[in-house]
């Protein structure tokens, strides 16, 4: 099985830092490495309904055809990140299972599956000062009338490339981060927290 | 190093009235139509010549650049022209009989890499073997030469060193425009402004003469000279040029004193400064990618330019932009000119100086003074011709152009 | 002092107390610089540019050419715009401003922003369309450069329309009223930039708007005449913000100046504040005033009147202070930058907007509704003549000292383009970019050349509207935030172990790792002799991984690389070449097959994105028939490249179930594998010439993987080397590195690499290589280079020449791309690009330094192991 | 600039690469080309003042290419349709 022991994540360092952030905040921003997460890029024509229904049929959720949304099932959920690519993700240690289950879905049907969870790292932030702090570094419209729960974006965070998940109204979202840039996003954020609360 | 501004003569230019027909025709009065003409007068005795200009006299990217002069290219065909360029700036405020400000306070490259090094190396010792200077400063060095410069170590990207070309440094854009100008005028060369060239009239191959916003004018020899219109002007005549015209956004600060005493270029996080004679500080930035005949560009080219500079020089945190603007340059596949003949008889060609312009105003005006007037092109030149595209002899001058100058 | 007993918008209760020029002064909370200035009666605030004359308050705003001062670390304010706040230190200016060198401690902040309308103004017209805007349920921003919203309006008037429309809008939740912010540019599709004044530095407001409102008033301009700069002389609408805002008196007796009817409010005001009103000079009437006197500080003291026409008797008026009005000027510098369109308004002798654009809407004052500057009748007028024909002390720009001898010499060189005018005399260039200027400058251009105002219009308005300071725009894009810095896996244990690091790109990498006080070279040399007799071990991780599935995987690879991929089994994986159209060498890599379908290639660290960005390009745009995804999987994975003779011994030591001898993993073998319960994929590949193997695992486990590595090559003294081991072993055996070898002017050819260049298939580059230029004998060649003395070390970047000697001109057959000290060979080595290259094996080359000539003779480019026994073995 | 990429949405330019000039086709008959054909393949693009069809990925996004027609006087941005 998995040797916890031996694992570590971009961000592990950061805790005490995001810890004491949230604490100065004063309940209005929380921030926190969510890490280890099961990723996987997934590839298939948005067209091939059959591909389509059968992830419905193994994982609960369709693949999102419209941009900028997220399908969810349970604790999974399903980023679109283009028109014929979302990325699957789930609770830690699911990648077999996933895998397993996108690939038998897309069958000889023209496609890809790609287990990508250490490639990026995710990053919670929440509170109501959460918005103002992403508006620091990010140049899309976060307002509650451009997205919310069960909406996602790509674009630049400071100038490291990210996806955007909002996950509650609160608001709380969930930036996903190449591990490489982990550090560096996590130093701009606490950073610009300090204009921010 | 400040001085008050220079006194100007008393007479620039007249304003005359298109004639129905002129030995050659220059289209584009930018500072290479202006030296141009100069020099087809001076140099080669042709003076029935007008030079033709959309609006008014080196408006275009002559009044919008940065005037870094400087000769330390990499490859021997670009140094040679250059360093042509830079052996008549030293002589041309007495040529001309005009105070052009040109001060030779040295022109710093500052490298940030291991392969920054290595190529800037590459470079300075092509230009010593080409007779050019060049030196290669410590990054001790680079701030004994300007000590303002930030050499700490703790930088994103710190300075490992930096290339020296004493010789280099700056003049005043329009100064030198209307030093040309005068001179032109003086000797008979028509200026004439607010004439836009609409088309071109062609007999077989040959062209014979432009029509313009003020009236048809024939022309024994027509020569283009219009940077970043240099497309449009060849699409009259069906030409297609491998060049594309991109903003170049530069700023200006209020006036300071002293603080900035030479040139420093970085290609590494992309900006260049000098600061001018008045006393403030001009700066430019990188390209902005695409394509653009608004003299305008995006504002984070701007940000990501000044936070570089505020890097290298953190005493200029506190200095204010006063205003930013854009020229439109003609860039070429391989960042080197094309200046020669055209495909079509007695037309040529003058365009793709990208980002060098300024500096090779004189070489340019000269060279292609003598191209125009012996219908071959000189030897500096030859190397820049419009067929290099077709065998592939590029002049890939990327290293030494990767940033604006 | 001169502050009246009642009125104006200060807080009293709050005496606030700064310096200027080093006098202890006071004035009240709400106080501008210039109004405490004036209240402490300092007339006399700087001296000018160029002419070193007094000059004092010329404004209440931020159009102010004259009061220039530096406050702290700020070297050039307006003292207009500048609020006193306790222990303020001000310095008056001569125009000029000086830098200080001071660690800055200002924070400077920058934020993004949305909204449907963005009003900038929040004068009536403003504040007006903001409540319409915000009732019609748009996010509203109300942007305003003054300290409170009321723009004008805060001059006297209005105060319950404003009280009650400020209050509403303050109540609206999708309302931002945004005060000491000056929106200073109006960029395509509606961004709009506002800079904000907050005290402990700024904030940079990036704000993206469906509809802008130009709300931006209008700027009073004054009349020109002779000494018309002395302190004392204020445009007409200043005097009446002074009075009414600032209950300060800029003088005892007025005399105004006028061509229009907004004076008169002004007259009420004077005489409301007790100030005596000596004459209303008005040019309607036929008077002007064509002079005026100074005291002994060179303030005002009177002014000398005469009629227009005719030569009726000249009379002086004493006075300390002329109120001038000349009429008003649109402020239309954003809608210029939005590509707005400015007309010449002849009846009120001012450019306005031709009309407003689809998303920019001006309203108000700038839209040229001037009736609430109360301009009323207006007779066009800008230039007083002097008793004789001195022009000199007309002064058309206060801040550049231009003078409308200035403009006439300009027109008499030949000028006849303002923007010509504007260069030769200056004009418009200070830090207040002209506001007072500019028009006046056309005007008079105009009225010597004869021609009409409109037709020779004005110069072009460019971003900013004010002057912003560097740091603002910089914001926190400072120090390590400048540029992304990009670690892996493993940089933690890199760090712990005193590694020197190199930035590849945007990554850090180790360099070297020196032990107990070695030096570079000393380290270099032992990591370098590790990898050779014993073994090493290297982070890898930065190398750029891009998964490639689908049927025609295959087909795709082969389009893309020089050589072809029909015979890679699956389970192994290929060295691949990739080149631009131009034929030139692009990046280099390795490519695993997999499985079916499914191909892994590997890039070089700064080539990663540049490479996929490639793929994609040629897939979306020109290959749209082939069925193939390629995802980066860069950060997926941790490297560990353990290289050297004991290689083996240590990686069978971590995978004892896995046979490594060469016959079941021989060279370019790929295994899937388990450490510790995480998988590990190996990979048998060498980029230092020996036995070596590449392990790779989810960059979650590098740590741990390259821990585990560390651990069971201790026995066997295991070395971790850095950047510069690598290029040294990579060099000895004649491996280029891209970027460094290439440089976009190389061929395969040109690199000896023609075996792997396919003759058969077609691929992205080939035709190139039949054009003239690519297919000349003459061409540069990579080859070795064996310095004569084997101590001497070729600088890298040395040019070559056939000559021997130093003096320059000398002709260059190439130059040095790699140059190291090899303990392996024994003595210094070289890479180079040498003209004719392969035909000079043997033959001496000379490389002339400054200090010296070094002559190599030329060699194979490849110096270890030519027969790669070592490698397979 | 706002770009607007036909997935996204608009975003800024900063989140995108510039492709140049659309619809400049890979020659065929690669063996049979003269150098000239060649060479304006690889060297000469459309550089028009005014309406320009052109090329942009969003590599910040979706990193899908996609064609507009931007003037490059105005800076005024249509969509097309087609993605390549």
């Amino acid at each position: 099985m998995i040797a916890e022991a031996t694992r570590r994540s971009p961000l592990s360092d950061y805790a005490d830092r995001f810890g004491a952030l949230s604490e100065a905040s004063t309940g209005t921003l929380a921030i926190r490495e969510v890490p280890f997460l099961t990723q996987i890029n997934f590839r298939a024509n948005p067209s091939d309904t059959e591909v389509l229904a059968a992830v419905q049929h193994q994982l609960g959720f369709t693949p999102p055809v419209e941009p900028n949304t997220v399908a969810t099932k349970d604790d999974r959920s399903c980023i679109w990140l283009g028109p014929d690519e979302s990325l699957v993700v789930a609770p830690p240690d699911q990648q077999q299972l996933i895998r397993a289950a996108l690939r038998s879905a897309l069958g000889d049907h023209p496609g890809a599956v790609v287990d990508v969870s250490a490639n990026r790292t995710v990053i919670e932030v929440s509170g109501s000062s959460s918005r103002e702090l992403l508006a620091h570094g990010c140049s899309i419209d976060l307002d509650p009338r451009s997205i919310g729960p069960g909406r996602c974006a790509q674009s630049l965070l400071a100038k490291a490339q990210v996806i955007i998940q909002q996950t509650a109204t609160t608001p709380s979202f969930l930036v996903y981060v190449r591990a490489s840039f982990a550090s560096y996003l996590a130093d701009w954020l606490l950073d610009a927290a300090a204009t921010a609360i | 190093m400040l001085t008050e501004p220079a006194s100007h003569p008393d007479h620039l230019w007249r304003n005359p009235e298109p004639k129905r027909a002129y030995d050659v025709v220059i289209v584009g009065g930018g500072g290479h139509g202006l030296a141009t003409a100069y020099y087809l007068a001076k140099n080669h005795g042709i003076r029935n010549v007008a030079v033709l200009e959309r609006g008014w006299l080196a408006g275009g990217n002559m009044a919008r650049n940065t005037t870094i002069i400087r000769s330390n290219y990499l490859w021997d065909e670009s140094a040679a022209i250059y360093e042509h360029s830079l052996k008549l700036w030293e002589g041309l405020a007495e040529d001309l009989d005009y105070d052009i400000l040109f001060s030779q306070r040295g022109v710093l490259n500052l490298v940030h890499s291991i392969g920054d090094a290595r190529e800037s190396r590459r470079r300075i010792n092509a230009n010593r073997l080409n007779g050019i200077d060049a030196e290669w400063l410590t990054a001790e060095e680079v701030r004994a030469f300007c000590p303002i410069v930030n050499i700490s170590p703790d930088v994103r990207y710190p300075i490992i060193g930096g290339t020296l070309q004493r010789r280099g440094g700056i003049a005043k854009h329009d100064y030198v425009a209307w030093a040309f100008a005068r001179k032109a005028d003086e000797m008979g060369v028509d200026l004439i402004q607010n004439c836009e060239v609409i088309g071109f009239d062609l007999e077989a191959d040959r062209v014979v003469g432009v029509r313009t916003s003020r009236g048809t004018i024939s022309a024994g020899k027509v020569a283009l000279c219009a940077a970043g219109h240099s497309s449009v002007l060849a699409a009259m005549v069906g030409l297609d040029l491998p060049i594309q015209s991109h903003p170049l956004q530069a700023l200006v600060s209020e006036l300071l004193e002293p603080v900035l005493n030479c040139v420093v270029m970085s290609n590494a996080v992309h900006v260049y400064v000098s600061q001018a004679h008045k006393g403030e500080l001009v700066m430019g930035a990188g390209l902005d990618p695409y394509n653009s005949y608004a003299q305008r560009g995006s504002p984070h080219v701007i940000e990501y330019q000044i936070a570089a500079a505020v890097e290298l020089f953190p005493i200029f945190n506190r200095a204010h932009v006063l205003r930013t603007w854009a020229g439109i340059v003609d860039v070429a596949p391989d960042a080197s000119p094309i200046l020669g003949l055209t495909p079509i008889q007695d037309l040529f060609i003058n365009c793709g100086w990208g980002t060098g312009g300024f500096k090779a105003t004189p070489a340019s005006g000269w060279v292609y003074a003598h191209t125009i007037a012996t219908g071959r092109p000189h030897a500096l030149n030859a190397p820049f011709a419009l067929e290099r595209f077709t065998t592939g002899a590029l002049i890939d001058e990327h290293g030494a152009a990767a940033v604006a100058h | 002092m001169s502050r009246l007993a009642t009125g104006g918008r200060l807080d009293r209760s709050r005496p606030t107390s700064f310096t200027f020029n080093g006098k202890h002064l006071s004035g009240f909370a709400g106080d501008t610089l210039a109004s405490a200035l004036l209240a402490n009666d300092v007339r006399v605030v700087g001296t000018s540019v160029t002419q070193h004359r007094p000059r004092g308050i010329f404004s209440a705003g931020i159009e102010e050419p004259n009061a220039l001062v530096q406050v702290g670390p700020d070297p050039m304010l307006r003292a207009t715009q500048v609020e006193i706040i306790d222990g303020l230190d001000a310095i008056g200016l001569d125009g000029r401003s000086r830098l200080s060198a001071e660690p800055d401690t200002g924070r400077f902040d920058k934020l993004y922003a949305h909204c449907e309308v963005l009003v900038v103004g929040a004068g009536r017209a403003g504040l007006t369309a903001a409540l319409a805007a915000a009732q019609g349920g748009d996010r509203v921003i109300v942007v305003d450069e003054q300290g409170e919203l009321g723009g004008r309006l805060l001059s006297g008037g209005w105060d319950d329309w404003l009280k009650d429309t400020v209050g509403q809008l303050s109540a609206m939740p999708d309302v931002r009223l945004l005060t000491r912010a000056t929106a200073f540019g109006l960029y395509d599709q509606n961004l709009v930039l506002i800079a904000e004044r907050r005290p402990d530095g700024g904030r940079l407001h990036q704000v993206r708007a469906r509809r802008v409102v130009l709300a931006t008033g209008a700027h009073e301009r004054p009349l020109i005449f002779r000494n018309n700069d002395r302190p004392g002389v204020m445009l007409a609408g200043a005097v009446r913000t002074y009075v009414n805002r600032y209950g300060v008196t800029p003088g005892r007796r007025a005399v105004i100046f006028t061509n229009n009817d907004s004076a008169q409010a002004l007259a009420n005001d004077l005489h409301r504040a007790a100030i005596t009103l000596e004459a209303t000079v008005d040019v309607r009437a036929g008077e002007a005033i064509v002079d005026t006197r100074a005291s002994a500080d060179g303030s005002l003291s009177g002014v000398v009147i005469a009629p227009l026409v005719g030569n009726g008797r000249a009379r002086e008026v004493e006075c300390d202070l002329l109120g001038v009005s000349g009429g008003f000027n649109p402020t239309v510098h954003l809608f210029s930058q939005a590509q707005g369109r400015l007309r010449y308004d002849a009846g009120l002798a001012c450019f306005v907007p031709e009309a407003s654009l689809p998303t920019v809407e001006v309203v108000g004052a700038a839209s040229g509704d001037l009736s609430g500057r109360g301009q009323g009748t207006i007779m066009p007028y800008w230039l007083v003549p002097g008793e004789d024909d001195d022009w000199s002390m007309h002064f058309v720009d206060l801040e550049r000292d231009v003078t409308v001898a200035d403009v006439r010499r300009a027109l008499g060189a030949g000028m006849r383009s303002v923007e010509h005018v504007k260069r030769f005399t200056t004009i418009g260039t200070g830090s207040d970019q002209g506001k007072t200027a500019g028009i006046n400058e056309g005007a008079i251009v105009a009225t010597q050349l004869g021609q009409p105002v409109g037709a020779v219009g004005v110069t072009t308005f460019r971003p900013p509207y004010v002057p912003v300071s560097f740091g603002l725009i910089a914001g926190r894009n400072r120090g390590d935030l400048f540029d992304p810095i990009r670690l892996t896996s493993i940089h933690p244990w890199h760090v712990a172990h005193d590694a020197r690091f190199e930035n590849v790109g945007q990554w850090k990498r180790p360099w070297y790792f020196p032990r107990d006080g070695e030096d570079m070279e000393a380290a270099v040399r032992r990591e370098c002799h590790a990898v050779r007799e014993g073994v090493g071990v290297m982070d890898v991780s930065t190398l750029g991984k891009i998964d490639i599935q689908g049927p025609d995987g295959l087909k795709f690879l082969n389009r893309l690389y020089t050589n072809a991929f029909d015979t890679l089994p699956i389970g192994m994986c290929r060295y691949g070449l990739l080149c631009k159209a131009d034929g030139m060498v692009f990046d280099d890599g390795v490519v695993m097959h997999l499985g079916l379908d499914h191909y892994l290639a590997t890039t070089t660290t700064g080539g990663a994105a540049a490479v996929l960005d490639w793929f994609e390009e040629w897939l979306q745009t020109e290959w749209t028939d082939l069925q193939v995804h390629c995802t980066s999987v860069t950060d997926h994975w941790a490297g560990v490249a353990v290289a050297g003779p004991n290689a083996r011994a240590v990686v069978s030591a971590l995978f004892p179930s896995i046979p490594l001898d060469t016959a079941s993993f021989p060279f370019l073998a790929v295994r899937d594998a388990e450490l510790k319960g995480f998988p590990v994929r190996l990979h048998r590949i060498t980029f230092s010439g020996e036995l070596a193997y590449e392990l790779w695992t989810p960059n979650w486990y590098g740590l741990a993987l390259w821990e585990s590595v560390i651990e069971a090559g201790e026995p066997l003294g295991i070395t971790p080397y850095g950047t510069e081991a690598m290029h040294v072993l990579r060099a000895e055996k004649g491996y280029i590195i891209v970027g460094q070898e290439t440089d976009g002017t190389v061929t395969p050819q040109d690199l000896g690499m023609g075996w792997i260049v396919s003759k058969k298939k077609e691929f992205i580059g080939k035709r190139s290589f039949r054009r003239a230029d690519t297919s000349r004998p003459d061409r540069r060649h990579l080859v070795g280079l064996f310095p004569v003395d084997g101590n001497e070390l070729l600088p890298e970047g040395a040019q070559l020449s056939l000559e021997s000697r130093t003096d320059p001109p000398i002709a260059m057959v190439g130059y040095v791309t790699s140059s190291y000290r090899s303990t392996t060979l024994g003595r210094t080595f070289a890479l180079a690009l040498v003209e004719r290259g392969r035909e000079r094996i043997g033959e001496t080359v000379f490389a002339p330094m400054p200090d010296r000539l070094i002559a190599a003779t030329v060699t194979e480019p490849i110096f270890w192991d030519k027969e790669n026994r070592r490698r397979d073995s | 600039m706002l770009i607007p990429c036909p997935w996204c949405g608009d975003r800024e330019d900063s989140e995108f690469k510039y492709g140049g000039a659309a619809q400049v086709a890979y020659p065929q008959d690669l063996e049979t080309i003269d150098d000239p054909t060649w060479a304006r393949y690889i060297f000469i693009r459309p550089n028009p003042k005014g309406p320009m069809a052109e090329r942009w990925v969003h590599t910040a996004g979706c990193r899908r290419w996609f064609n507009v027609v931007r003037d490059t006087v105005t800076h005024e941005i249509k969509p097309i349709r087609d993605h390549a």
